[in-house]
């Protein structure tokens, strides 16, 4: 029972087709009118989320290449050399609005989706991270939100045992009405032992297996217009994506068990966004051929379902791989094996053409290549109006609080700046046996993989992004966020090789979004080249707005590199009393714009963001690994959020054991507030024994990094020029100040 | 009064553990269960001036807690 | 040594157990898979790992505990033979009736990952007789259904069947170390004859200095010891 | 025939999940709920010859996998 109903202009824009995109689609038909299933493929094939039309003529201005890259942007995921014959796999994604309907389902989802776009490329997940954005804590939604978000990362995560090890919370009122949950899988595999979303060798037959299909997911707003065509239209409400990590870990494993077998599996791609539509139309494209499948094969959960929502459904944990002709039974017998339902559903074809058959008829017959090109647009840009009075505005000509001290312990107990402990402990951050250092253990997570010969070696791997920064300045905003990203590898030893993103903005119809998200590539782009950290992979996620009101411009980084020696890695506490405590980089200027002092104790996002120096940053960079990688660090801290002021209270009391410090603020003629709270870039914190005190100091002076002793570890007591506190006090604030905007 | 909650997920919408349950009820030798849907049940006792007050108050709870409505669908009974 | 490490669907610490025993202890170790209803010839220890067999769907462990070779497991323990169960394992063993007791969900509600402090005690085991009495080991937990609950928790204790509780670092067993609710701090059990152990923190991820703590090896060494003893 | 199975820990149990949501229904201004219980109901279609042969089988559907004895106890309801 193929109901399909008529397609005309007033259905495609219910479909989110504008008068050119119907144009074109009547076009690349040749003048025929498509079938209502065939709306479907145009429509989800050009959505923005499937295309990137608005944001491809700017992406490509990104550096993708370079020594360690083997598959850059275009695949499933970013891959990229780690030496012995081995690859890293990684890529970061959102799934910002299904978790803002249901949070923990979204969330979980969300992880689902990411593991599977980086095991479908025949690698082993071995480490997740999460970066999250959420309105104010006292938003009556945030702790729900909150709550539900990381019990389903943790939920899923947890399950299919991959470890959390890393990732990042803010709060700020621009996320209130449009929560991020962006996801970040990093996998190992070998070199030789790749595999692509390509439906190559005319005449393999397509498998899907994995979970059954049903209606999840399916786009709202072309429901509507089919409901009207439609006796059974109330089954046909979308549902919400439910997660099952069970079939997840059990895809995995089967997943990975074809691949072992050699010359097994053609290709192979998840269903994601859109299901088995993109993954039909992009594996046909990838390998220049056609696809032809027939539907009534597709193992389903419920009954009645049409070709039109059998192609849109996002059930989540399925695959869709080509099989060497004459190897279906061996397919079959391994996913018989791992209890997975498996239906070999189509073949590869020469036409290049997607064609779908549904009750023995031809539902659909449309050009892969040209749907996967799909649309390209360059969108109007215009700078915002309020940017250039929030940037007079001069933090320190506000009033200065009398107590620094306590201002220290308000900005500790922020929410951004406080412990995450209460997040990261609902994540299994040990699973798998190779957590060197987990979260809240240093500035990034470092990790064991063992290489084929069984010795070890690290890989870091971090997320971070100061919206606030890029909300100010957008293009220095992105230059920033990378650059933390590679300080924060950095400081533990690990030397940075390349970058995924996740690119959340507002509507990409508004010229002022565009604007901020073409200056945040040109930051992105010239910072990555800078570093020498080419972008891998990455995601683009515009609409993130409620009623007009657009988030934070939030280029998310993600950052991965490389530590030969696992055993190098440093932490970000102190270690032990009597140890040397220096700073690094210097604080050219004051720096309070778009700071969280400025927030905290002025409510106020405004400001100039810090300038960075890029060559300013590689020289840090290059410094810290180098005193990382002889030994000479007993601990290293990167200075962002709070400053001076947060990362010498954290260094004191992140460890097992509390240790204080008596340290002088940096000379210089900057006001106090300015030396304790200012976030300039390029800088961190770091403690080494009084013997190697020379040899550091030589390095710095080779590397052209300043540096100054700041004083010595010991002490129940952190001393900060006249600011002094107890290891008591600061623990209380920052442990304390996450779970209480919870409660 | 006492009142006995029942959620379940919705129509449509997958339940990984009724499936589960199913498969595994089947291979124990029950393989006379099917359609296996795993819900919550709660029970309470509702100090209430009337059942038609206890009433409006659960479904209010339902709505507010009980049930993540997005997902599931609530029912409940009242006894004295 | 030969360890038969049990593989259920969704169990994830198989590969960790696996590489403890094997690239750390370089002891033999193989996956039994648990479709299978016997055990490898010449096994000498069975250990079920820690993860999610079937998803903890209906309850943790309770799926996994109806598997064809937890009868070869069954049959296996009945002969005095060392069987270990970590985490999942632990709810497993439960579930299967080899021990006594369940793990419920944790009094918080979350699931809880950390390090927590456990005491030896009780009888010896193959698992902790290489451990003396009243050590106290740092070990991962990692579990949101690890709260120990069974009839009568003090005999257990007096029949020394209480191996593993939660202490501080000197030790003391308090309410506020306590990671689950569990009675009496209770973190791992043995039967009576004391060759079936289990518990919830896990050893495996303890066992080597680079991942900061290599406390857990001694649970391994341990068997290792009664293996290389009873052969 | 329809079977609802109801699973519920054992009295002497202690139930964090219960007393989570009477704090929450508390908070959320509904302090009418008392000793609230939180449990499991699991919904199946059971093919049987007799109502009679159902209730032996979901009984030992029970006792072998639904509930765990140790600290659960179960009820279940058969209907056409
Ligand atoms: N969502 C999260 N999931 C897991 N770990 C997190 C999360 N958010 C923060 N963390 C961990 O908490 C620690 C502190 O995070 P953050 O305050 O962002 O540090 P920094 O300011 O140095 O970037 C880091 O180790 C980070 O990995
Ligand atoms: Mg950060």
């Amino acid at each position: 029972m193929n109901i399909e109903p008529e397609v005309t202009r007033e259905v495609g824009k219910a479909h989110g087709l504008s008068d050119s995109e119907y144009e074109e689609m009547l076009r690349i038909l040749d003048g025929r009118t498509p079938t209502f299933t065939e709306l479907g493929l145009f429509m989800s094939a050009w959505s923005e989320h499937c295309s990137y039309k608005s944001s491809r003529i700017h992406l490509r201005n990104l550096p993708t290449t370079g020594p360690v890259v083997v598959h850059g942007p275009g695949e499933n995921a970013g891959v990229i050399d780690i030496g012995d014959g081995q690859v890293a796999v990684f890529k970061m994604e959102s799934h910002n609005h299904p978790s803002f309907v249901e949070p923990y389902q979204g969330a979980a989802t969300g992880v689902g989706g990411i593991l599977r776009d980086v095991f479908t490329m025949g690698a082993r997940p071995v480490a997740n991270l999460n970066a999250l954005r959420f309105g104010p804590p006292s938003h009556p939604k945030t702790a729900y939100l909150v709550s539900g978000v990381v019990a389903g990362i943790g939920g899923y995560g947890n399950s299919v045992g991959v470890p959390t090890v890393g990732g990042d919370v803010y709060f700020d009122e621009c996320y209130a009405g449009n929560i991020l949950v962006n996801a970040f899988t990093l996998g190992i595999a070998n070199k030789d032992g790749i595999f692509l979303g390509q439906a190559a060798g005319v005449g393999n037959n397509l498998l899907y297996f994995g979970a059954k299909t049903g209606r999840d997911g399916i786009h709202g707003a072309s429901l509507l217009a089919s409901a009207e065509f439609d006796a059974t239209s109330d089954e046909k409400r979308p549902t919400v994506q439910v997660g099952d990590p069970f079939t997840e870990k059990l895809l995995l494993e089967a997943t990975l068990e074809l691949m072992s077998v050699k010359g097994l599996l053609v290709g192979i791609q998840d269903m994601g966004a859109a299901g088995l539509t993109s993954s039909s139309i992009e594996m046909a494209a990838r390998a220049g051929n056609g696809v032809e499948l027939d539907l009534d094969r597709v193992p389903r959960r419920e009954p009645g379902m049409t070709a039109y929502e059998i192609m849109l459904s996002e059930s989540q944990e399925r695959m869709l791989a080509v099989v060497e002709k004459g190897r279906e039974a061996e397919a079959l017998a391994i996913l018989e094996k791992w209890d997975l339902d498996a239906a070999f559903i189509g073949t590869v074809t020469t036409t290049g053409r997607v064609v779908l058959k549904a009750d023995g008829k031809v539902v659909a017959d449309v050009p892969a290549a040209q749907l996967a090109e799909g649309l390209k647009y360059d969108r109007p840009r215009k700078k915002p109006e309020d940017r250039e009075k929030l940037a007079g505005v001069d933090p320190l000509a506000l009033p200065v609080p009398g107590d620094l001290g306590a201002t220290v312990l308000r900005i500790l107990a922020s929410p951004n700046v406080a412990s995450k402990e209460w997040v990261y402990r609902q994540y299994d951050h040990m699973v798998r046996v190779g957590t060197v250092l987990g979260p809240g253990a240093a500035d990034a997570a470092v990790i064991r993989v063992l290489r084929p010969d069984g010795r070890p070696k690290g890989l870091g791997l971090v997320v971070d992004c100061n919206s606030r920064f890029c909300f100010l300045d957008p293009y220095e905003g992105a230059r920033l966020a990378v650059a933390e990203c590679a300080r924060n590898l950095a400081c533990t030893g690990v030397r940075p090789l390349a970058v995924t993103d996740c690119l959340n903005f507002a509507s990409p119809e508004r010229p002022e979004t565009m604007w901020e998200f073409a200056e945040s590539i040109r930051g992105l782009a010239e910072a990555c080249r800078a570093l020498g950290t080419p972008v891998v992979s990455g995601n683009v996620s515009f609409y993130n707005e409620t009623e007009g009101k657009g988030i934070y411009p939030t280029p998310m980084i993600g950052m991965v590199g490389l530590l030969e020696d696992p055993t190098k890695a440093v932490g970000q506490a102190f270690r032990g009393p009597g140890d040397v405590v220096a700073l690094l980089g210097a604080q050219p200027a004051a720096d309070l714009g778009g700071s969280e002092y400025l927030k905290v104790v002025h409510g106020q996002v405004a400001g100039r963001a810090p300038k960075l120096d890029l060559d300013a940053a590689k020289r840090l960079v290059e410094l810290l690994i180098g005193l990382a990688d002889r030994r000479l660090l007993r601990s290293a801290h990167d200075l962002s959020e709070g400053g001076l002021a947060v990362a010498a209270a954290e260094c004191a009391i992140s460890g097992a054991a509390a240790i204080g410090a008596e340290l002088k603020l940096p000379s210089g003629d900057l006001p106090e507030a300015a030396k304790l709270f200012g976030e300039s870039p390029s800088r961190a914190l770091v403690s080494f024994a009084p013997e190697q005190q020379q040899e550091v100091i030589e390095a710095a002076k080779q590397a052209g990094v300043p540096l100054q002793v700041l004083g010595k570890t010991g002490g129940g007591k952190l001393k900060l020029g006249d600011v002094e506190l107890t290891v008591e006090a600061l623990s209380e604030a920052w442990k304390t100040g996450f779970a209480r905007v919870l409660a | 009064m006492t009142a006995k909650v029942f959620v379940t997920l919705k129509k449509g919408v997958l339940d990984p553990q009724g499936k589960a349950v199913e498969r595994s009820l089947a291979k124990l030798g029950f393989p006379e269960a099917g359609d296996v849907r795993v819900g919550r049940f709660i029970e309470m006792a509702v100090n209430a001036s009337s059942k038609e007050d206890a009433r409006k108050k659960v479904d209010a709870m339902c709505k507010k807690l009980l049930a993540n409505t997005v997902i599931e669908d609530y029912r409940f009974e009242l006894s004295e | 040594m030969r360890v038969g490490i049990l593989r259920f669907p969704g169990s994830n610490c198989d590969d960790d157990t696996l590489h403890v025993l094997t690239r750390v202890l370089k002891e033999e170790a193989a996956f039994v898979w648990h479709k299978e209803s016997a055990l490898p010839k010449g096994t000498d220890a069975v250990v079920v790992p820690g993860g999610f067999s079937y998803g903890d769907y209906l309850r943790s462990g309770a799926i996994a505990a109806h598997s064809p070779i937890m009868d070869a497991v069954r049959t296996f323990a009945a002969q005095g033979k060392p069987v270990l169960g970590i985490c999942n394992g632990f709810q497993i063993l439960c579930e299967s009736g080899l021990l006594p007791g369940a793990l419920a969900r944790n009094v918080s509600l979350k699931f809880e990952c950390r390090h927590v402090n456990v005491r030896v005690e009780g009888k010896p085991t193959p698992f902790t007789a290489a451990i003396p009495t009243g050590q106290v080991l740092r070990l991962p937990i990692a579990h949101g259904d690890g709260r120990y609950v069974c009839e009568d928790a003090e005999a257990l204790g007096r029949r020394g069947q209480v191996v593993f509780r939660y202490c501080d670092a000197g030790g003391g067993i308090t309410d506020g170390v306590n990671p689950n609710g569990s009675q009496m701090n209770i973190a791992g059990v043995c039967n009576e004859a004391g060759n079936v152990m289990a518990l919830m923190p896990h050893p495996e991820r303890a066992s080597e200095a680079v991942l900061g703590e290599d406390g857990g090896l001694q649970v391994f060494e341990s068997l290792r010891m009664h293996v290389r003893r009873s052969s």
